[in-house]
């Protein structure tokens, strides 16, 4: 029983993993319907913005996170402004073309100034090491992170999703013509966006990268996983993303655990079937 | 605030398109405040690109727009906007992933239309209050888009063809709508219409378009009398 | 009038709670020139929607031409003779004209299939085509990308590809919406020009040409059909003032 | 494009033979390794073990003038690494190979290096039966699954660790090793309590660990190719508290390969793994090596198994060219006079098998701690002369 | 509207010039094709390179007819490349050598998965339709990876063995064979797929792309089309997989990756889709700078291929060939109406 528990937990742990991986991108694409593969890119420099800051200049884990947001939110709408902001009304897979291009320059550029290597974290110890909650032994920094998730989702939720702004946002994908006529300042919310969109990248990143292991290849290898979640959530939904996050995660975890032979099939059998079932997502809008 | 005598609205030689390609050729012409003015004309003689223009939605290749004495060419939609230029697009442009309310609420600013008397103009909306602008009917969102430009609380009211696909009756209520707004708030319209029998009898005064330049300008009795010169201008007998 | 051609029975329709037909009867007979008017949002074009299968009803029939086709597809429906066009233009943008219209000739002759020879060899369809576009005065725009058509031009092949299937009911959602009083006048009299056996179904915001065009008028209103009847009596009918008309 | 392209190509060529000419034979070496993608790092250290070696040891060995080409084989990836080699042989018309690297590419590659009989070194593949047998001009530097994977049975349960789970990454090399351990660890007397395997692409460990522990075993031997699953599996036990209730991790050298260890982090600690070098290997050439390697590549860039394979590479050419001093370049002859030769490596002493060029070397048992701060992997048993069988 | 001129007697066989035009050889076509021959007598020419850039615009071109002719995006393409891939490989390990009738099978095995895929992903469109792909990608990679007993898993297949063409041309390490046998059956593969895109179905599938609900209004099986297609696509990716297999007798999974779906995408959008050409196209430019870049900057050549993508998506937004076309048919344009 204590282990079925605990394997649960890890699932939901690993779900919220996931999430907070991949909610930049639900923003970006979902809300703004840009399809921003370069988010992988973002997650990997909050990654190693959180490495420097912690390694080298010593601050503290919680004091990292929102500077972590704040720089790759910055970066986010500096290329946005540059670069993004003159393929709103590209297709797809212009889009796809585009970031993925930005991608392949960023992994270069990571291993010119990082190097090629994992990078080492030094987590602060209250954040390492297993705790004891009704009788199981769960991990520390899963229990963080659950917490984080979870706050960082009901903030996302009712904070931009179901807000004005969130309206707004989805006005100006809408149409974006229309939306300057009726007096929203259309690129201000676009960059505000895309902003939050680019700083939850980094954040996830320096979440996930202590867990997974940073270099410069992250944003490729976790490029698919993203996907995954974002499309089996649905596009333009935060909700949504987090049910297929912990969907997603538990089912991962419970799968390796009681059918490990599968491995990795159970990920990928649970998107297909997803997707034919519904192909525009779990919450998404029809077409 | 209005220096040139009541204009709210003056245009001076105008010339405007998208990109390259030029659609209007010098268009000059002033509306006064609580004025109606319509603009008729054949398919395709940029009569929507006139009210594109003074949204700033086109590309403006010269000439000059005064909007209640301030030059406004140079400034974005959204600003205009601001300024009290109000626009009801054709096509029913509305924002269909968002609620009715929604769609009113994001560019509501208050002023004289807060959302009760919106819904009071259009009892329908009230109805569909929490439906997706993308499951209204053509009628419906006919409406909404008329609405949402009236919830920026405009002075100036740029009407792109309000009664096209509408019923009968809804046409009435529509132009009862429109009047009441005139009367009630001394609203400036500036309405492009096909429909010329419904434009002119509502209206006070008439610019006709060919080509991208004005060939006519009258009283809307004044033209709507002159069965020949209506002729001879969009071709009404069949 | 030889018989109904379409018809549906007991006709029931809901969009989640939202209830659209209570339950519609519904006869369309061969040749007749029939039109539907009725307020926005009365339900005109999903009832164009159910009957050519893009919806499905939720109880009740459809007959076409003495059949049950309440179960087929779009496609066996347009096979067996019910063709619409759409209220908003619905064309193929990239293509010209005289490929749309061959495109609905070689499926209405089962020939879009033919992988292993060139489209320049189905002369006799080729010909079709061309014929049908210079008819509706199409001939000139036969090799313009349609996207750059005038509004107008649009309008007209919509109805073009509709009758180039050679339907025996043709269903026409406001063929007259966007276009001048002119212009939508002389739609109708080409429509006028059909053999007499195609029945039309229409519907139509404009009452001069509901009144001058069709011999039969329903008025839908909240979900049912309020009256079926002449125009002339529809035109009289204080019900149809007081829900469609007006003063 | 193309045109452009081969054009400048040819010039390139062109300027680059005529200067080589001018001066005594030159022998071009092609460098087939991964320098970018997820395995680049095996391609980096390969590149400084040579800029080192030439440094050190002068870049005319038996006179003959030396010229790398290199090339990025992007990891495991046959189909290009045979077309690179074969672009390399027919075009640029290499005499001699370090790479390319992964088993793959070494298969696919060997028809070609066979039939053009250029010698090569096998410096990143450690499959059994894929040197000598598929090609007769080429070498291993590198080492052999079962000489990792092989001694650890033994070892463990002779530390009375008798119970093993056996987790292995879900691919050819990782079944390969789990049959070599777990023939090894019947031949010991140890009990197998249960065995794993992950798939590649895997960030998620937890399930794989609630069945460790479900397993109750005294120690868990691990094979994970280098990089993010290598690094994941050990800080996974380690946060599970697994390791702290007293599990040991045993495995393969990869997972505390000096080039991923700072990755792995406290977790490293007290793992034991099989290895065939390490940076605190007790000899003069070693801390010679360690370094000189240093001083090229800098601190952060530490020294992992493909620089010392690459390291030997050079050293076996260099002792082969010496000896065709004042001749033509031979390949046949090359190849056929590292048969059997045996050098000092900094790993220890290493032998080139005579009959296939496979090779004989020592394997240590590593115990990963801390050295002034640094995590180190600290050599505790020596099995000699261990064979590639 | 009304003012139209009454049509005159030549229009309706303008009709038929109209489409023969379409479909008839521009000079230019020829000229690509003799220009791809020539490659092969330019001394230093690395033929292994250049007839892997003709399979790759095959395999390209086959995604064509799926994205640029039916409108349908595939992350997964790489599924019945390397099918086709692995089914020449079986072939040839289990002595079946012979390499044109192994092709044959290996197009059939791709062409029959491929069907199932169409009937699967039949009804789902967009984003669905990309990650269904991309899913089944993953399945089957992981599948043969795993699979070490069947497949040989991550070394590939060991073993292949494959007979001189016509038993005449042995595959040798400086690819003569191989250049000329990949040319020659690419040409067929595209003059085969030349003829469908010309044909009736060739136009019902460009319909289906610009207005699916339409055609189907227009009584046209377009669920059916789309197996139709994706059988298509799928023989000719085989048969691109094949030709790998055989001209490199070496198979491993990396023929199956989603890498190889993503690069197959990229190459056809950099090319342009929907001109039969882009594919071949995309291919030359691509994998001749990867290639190219990748031995002048081992380390660093993804930074030059990504920005080859961001500059060509900033330049030629809709692939260099049309981006090309476009530019040049102003440049003709201008002449003729300089007056007005």
């Amino acid at each position: 029983m204590a282990s079925i528990l605990t394997v649960l937990f890890n699932g939901v742990a690993y779900g919220f993993l996931l999430f907070v991986m991949s909610v930049g991108l639900s923003v970006t694409l979902g809300m703004m319907n840009f399809v921003n593969l370069a988010q992988a890119s973002f997650s990997m420099l909050g990654g190693y913005i959180l490495v420097t800051a912690m390694q080298s200049h010593g601050l503290p884990f919680l004091v990292c996170l929102p500077i972590v947001f704040v720089l790759v939110g910055a970066v986010s709408v500096i290329v946005e402004r540059l670069i993004f902001r003159h393929f709103y009304k590209t297709d797809d897979l212009t889009q796809v073309l585009l970031t993925i291009g930005l991608v392949f320059m960023s992994i270069a550029m990571a291993t010119y100034f990082w190097g090629g290597s994992y990078q080492r974290f030094d987590m602060p110890s209250w954040i390492i090491g297993q705790k004891e909650i009704f009788g199981l032994t769960l991990e520390t920094y899963r229990i963080f992170l659950v917490g984080f998730g979870a706050v960082m989702a009901v903030a996302l939720i009712f904070g931009l999703e179901r807000t004005q702004l969130g309206a707004m946002v989805r006005a100006c994908v809408d149409n974006r013509r229309v939306a300057g006529a009726c007096g929203l300042n259309t690129e201000l919310i676009f960059a505000f966006t895309f902003a939050i969109g680019g700083g939850l990248a980094g954040l996830g990143g320096a979440l996930s990268a202590n867990l997974l292991g940073l270099d410069p290849n992250f944003p490729l290898r976790y490029l698919v996983y993203i996907l995954i979640v974002v499309s089996v959530g649905g596009m333009g939904t935060i909700t949504g993303t987090l049910i297929a996050a912990l969907t997603l995660g538990i089912a991962d975890v419970l799968g390796k655990y009681y059918f490990p032979q599968f491995g990795s099939f159970i990920i990928y059998l649970l998107t297909v079937a997803f997707m034919l079932w519904r192909p525009h997502g779990l919450l998404g809008r029809g077409a | 605030m209005a220096h040139e005598g009541t204009n709210v609205l003056s245009a001076h030689n105008l010339s405007a398109g998208y990109g390259a390609a030029q659609v209007l050729h010098g268009i000059d012409f002033n509306v006064s405040r609580g004025e109606m003015l319509v603009v008729i004309g054949r398919n395709g003689v940029g009569k929507t690109t006139l009210l594109e223009t003074i949204c700033g939605l086109t590309t403006l290749q010269g000439g000059e727009i005064k909007f209640n004495g301030v030059n406004i060419e140079k400034l974005p939609p959204y600003k205009r906007n601001r300024l009290g230029i109000g626009w009801a697009p054709q096509e029913r442009e509305v924002f269909p992933s968002l609620t009715v309310e929604e769609n009113l609420a994001i560019v509501h600013r208050g002023g004289k239309w807060p959302l009760e008397k919106l819904y009071e103009l259009f009892p329908r909306l009230k109805a569909r209050r929490t439906n997706y602008a993308r499951q209204l009917s053509g009628g419906e969102q006919q409406m909404l888009a008329i609405a949402r430009a009236l919830a920026s609380d405009p002075a100036l009211l740029l009407l792109d063809e309000p009664v096209e696909g509408l019923a009968p009756l809804v046409v009435q209520e529509m132009v009862a709508a429109i009047n009441l707004m005139r009367t009630e708030s001394q609203m400036t319209i500036i309405m492009v219409e096909q429909k010329h029998e419904i434009a002119l009898a509502h209206s006070d005064r008439c610019i006709v378009l060919d080509h991208g330049a004005i060939v006519h300008a009258s009283k809307s009795s004044t033209l709507l009398a002159d069965h020949e010169l209506l002729d001879k201008l969009i071709g009404v007998a069949a | 009038m030889s018989g109904i051609i379409l018809e549906t029975r007991h006709m029931r329709m809901a969009f989640g709670g939202l209830v659209i037909f209570e339950g519609i009867d519904f006869a369309l007979r061969r040749g007749e020139r029939h039109a539907i008017i009725g307020p926005n949002g009365a339900g005109k074009t999903t009832f164009v929607n159910l009957v050519t299968g893009l919806l499905k009803p939720i109880s009740g029939t459809i007959w076409l031409d003495g059949q049950d086709v309440t179960r087929q597809s779009p496609q066996q429906r347009v096979k067996s003779g019910l063709v619409r066009t759409f209220q908003i233009n619905s064309l193929f943008k990239a293509l010209n004209p005289l490929e749309s219209v061959l495109l609905a000739l070689l499926e209405r002759d089962g020939r879009g299939r033919i992988a292993w020879q060139k489209v320049a060899a189905e002369k006799q369809q080729i010909d079709e085509a061309m014929a049908l576009l210079a008819r509706f005065g199409l001939a000139g725009d036969a090799y313009t990308l349609t996207d750059s058509l005038a509004y107008g031009k649009q309008r007209l092949l919509e109805i073009v590809l509709a009758l180039a299937l050679k339907p025996k009911v043709l269903l026409l959602d406001e063929p007259a919406a966007g276009l001048s009083t002119q212009q939508g006048h002389e739609v109708f009299s080409q429509l006028a020009n059909l053999p007499g056996d195609t029945a039309i179904l229409f519907i139509e915001h404009d009452m001069n040409l509901v009144f001058q065009y069709a011999d039969i008028v329903s008025v839908f209103a909240a979900g049912s059909m309020v009256l079926q009847d002449s125009p002339e009596n529809v035109r009289k009918s204080p019900r149809v003032r007081e829900v469609y008309l007006g003063a | 494009m193309k045109t452009a392209l081969s054009i400048l190509t040819a010039a390139t060529l062109a300027t680059v033979s005529a200067q080589g000419a001018l001066a005594q034979e030159t022998v071009k070496i092609g460098v087939l390794q991964s320098y970018s993608g997820m395995t680049s790092l095996g391609g980096q250290q390969t590149d400084f073990a040579i800029k080192t070696f030439m440094q050190k040891y002068g870049e005319t060995p038996g006179g003959f003038k030396l010229q790398l080409i290199r090339r990025d084989t992007t990891g495991p990836n046959p189909e290009v690494a045979k077309r690179l080699v074969g672009e390399v042989v027919t075009r640029e018309k290499v005499q001699l190979l370090i790479g390319p690297d992964f088993t793959p590419n070494t298969l696919a590659a060997a028809p070609i290096l066979t039939e053009a009989k250029v010698p090569s070194f096998v410096t990143g593949a450690a499959t059994t039966g894929i040197v000598g047998e598929k090609s007769p001009y080429s070498t291993r530097t590198f080492f052999a699954t079962p000489q990792l994977c092989k001694p650890l049975a033994p070892y463990a349960v002779k530390q009375g660790w008798t119970k093993i789970f056996v987790v292995v990454a879900d691919f050819a090399p990782g079944h390969e090793c789990e049959k070599f351990f777990v023939e090894a660890l019947k031949e010991a007397n140890g009990t197998l309590v249960g065995n794993l395997r992950t798939p590649l692409s895997n960030p998620e460990y937890s399930g794989y660990i609630q069945r460790i522990r479900d397993a109750k075993p005294d120690g868990v031997f691990i094979f994970m190719p280098l990089g993010e699953l290598s690094i994941g599996i050990v800080r996974a036990i380690n946060d599970s508290g697994l390791k702290a209730s007293g599990l040991k991790i045993m495995g393969t050298g990869d997972i505390t390969d000096e080039g991923y260890i700072d990755a792995v982090g406290e977790a490293a600690v007290g793992v034991i793994t099989s290895g065939i070098y390490s940076t605190q290997h007790d000899s003069a050439l070693n801390k010679e090596f360690v370094k000189s390697y240093t001083a090229v590549a800098g601190e952060k860039n530490r020294i992992g198994w493909s620089a010392v394979s690459a390291w030997d590479a050079m050293r076996l050419t260099y002792d082969a060219l010496d000896a065709q001093k004042g001749q033509k370049f031979d390949g046949e002859k090359f190849a056929a006079f590292l048969r059997g030769h045996k050098i000092e490596s900094p790993r220890g002493p290493i032998t080139i098998d005579k009959s296939n060029g496979d090779i004989i070397q020592n394997v240590y048992i590593r115990r990963a701690e801390r050295v002034n701060g640094v995590l180190q992997n600290i050599e505790i048993e020596t099995f000699k002369d261990v064979s590639f069988k | 509207m009304s003012v139209m001129e009454p049509a005159p007697a030549a229009v309706s066989q303008s009709g038929h010039d109209y489409f023969a035009t379409l479909a008839r050889w521009k000079i230019w076509e020829i000229l690509f094709w003799a220009a791809l021959a020539g490659c092969y007598f330019v001394p230093e020419m690395d033929r292994m390179l250049m007839s892997r850039v003709i399979i790759w615009g095959l395999f390209a071109m086959s995604l064509d007819i799926l994205l640029g002719y039916r409108g349908i995006p595939s992350l997964g393409h790489a599924v019945f490349f390397g099918t086709g891939a692995y089914v020449a490989g079986f072939c040839g390990k289990y002595g079946w050598s012979e390499p044109i009738s192994a092709l044959f099978f290996a197009m059939a095995v791709a062409a029959a998965l491929g069907w199932l895929t169409g009937k699967l992903v039949q009804r789902v469109a967009g984003v669905g339709l990309l990650m269904v792909t991309l899913g089944l990608n993953l399945i089957l990679f992981d599948f043969v990876l795993r699979s070490t007993d069947l497949t040989g898993g991550d070394d590939g297949l060991q073993g292949i063995v494959i007979a001189p063409v016509l038993n005449m041309f042995r595959f040798d390490i400086y690819g003569r064979t191989a250049f000329w046998y990949a040319l020659v059956v690419s040409f067929i593969l595209f003059i085969a797929t030349r003829i469908l895109v010309n044909s009736p179905f060739g136009l019902a599938l460009i319909g289906a792309r610009e207005n699916p609900r339409r055609m189907i209004t227009l009584g046209a099986p377009v669920e059916g089309d789309v197996s139709r297609a994706f059988m298509i696509a799928a023989a000719i990716a085989g048969a691109a997989g094949a030709l790998l297999t055989q001209t490199t007798q070496t198979v491993a999974p990396p023929t199956l990756s989603f890498q190889r779906s993503a690069d197959v995408l990229v190459i056809l959008i950099i090319g342009g889709a929907g001109r039969l050409y882009g594919g071949f196209i995309g291919a030359i430019v691509f994998i001749l700078l990867q290639d190219y870049l990748s031995s002048i900057s081992p380390v660093y050549w993804y930074f030059w291929i990504g920005l080859l993508l961001v500059v060509i998506v900033s330049f030629f937004r809709k692939g260099l060939l049309p981006s090309l076309d476009a530019l040049l048919q102003r440049f003709i344009k201008r002449k003729p109406d300089a007056p007005s």
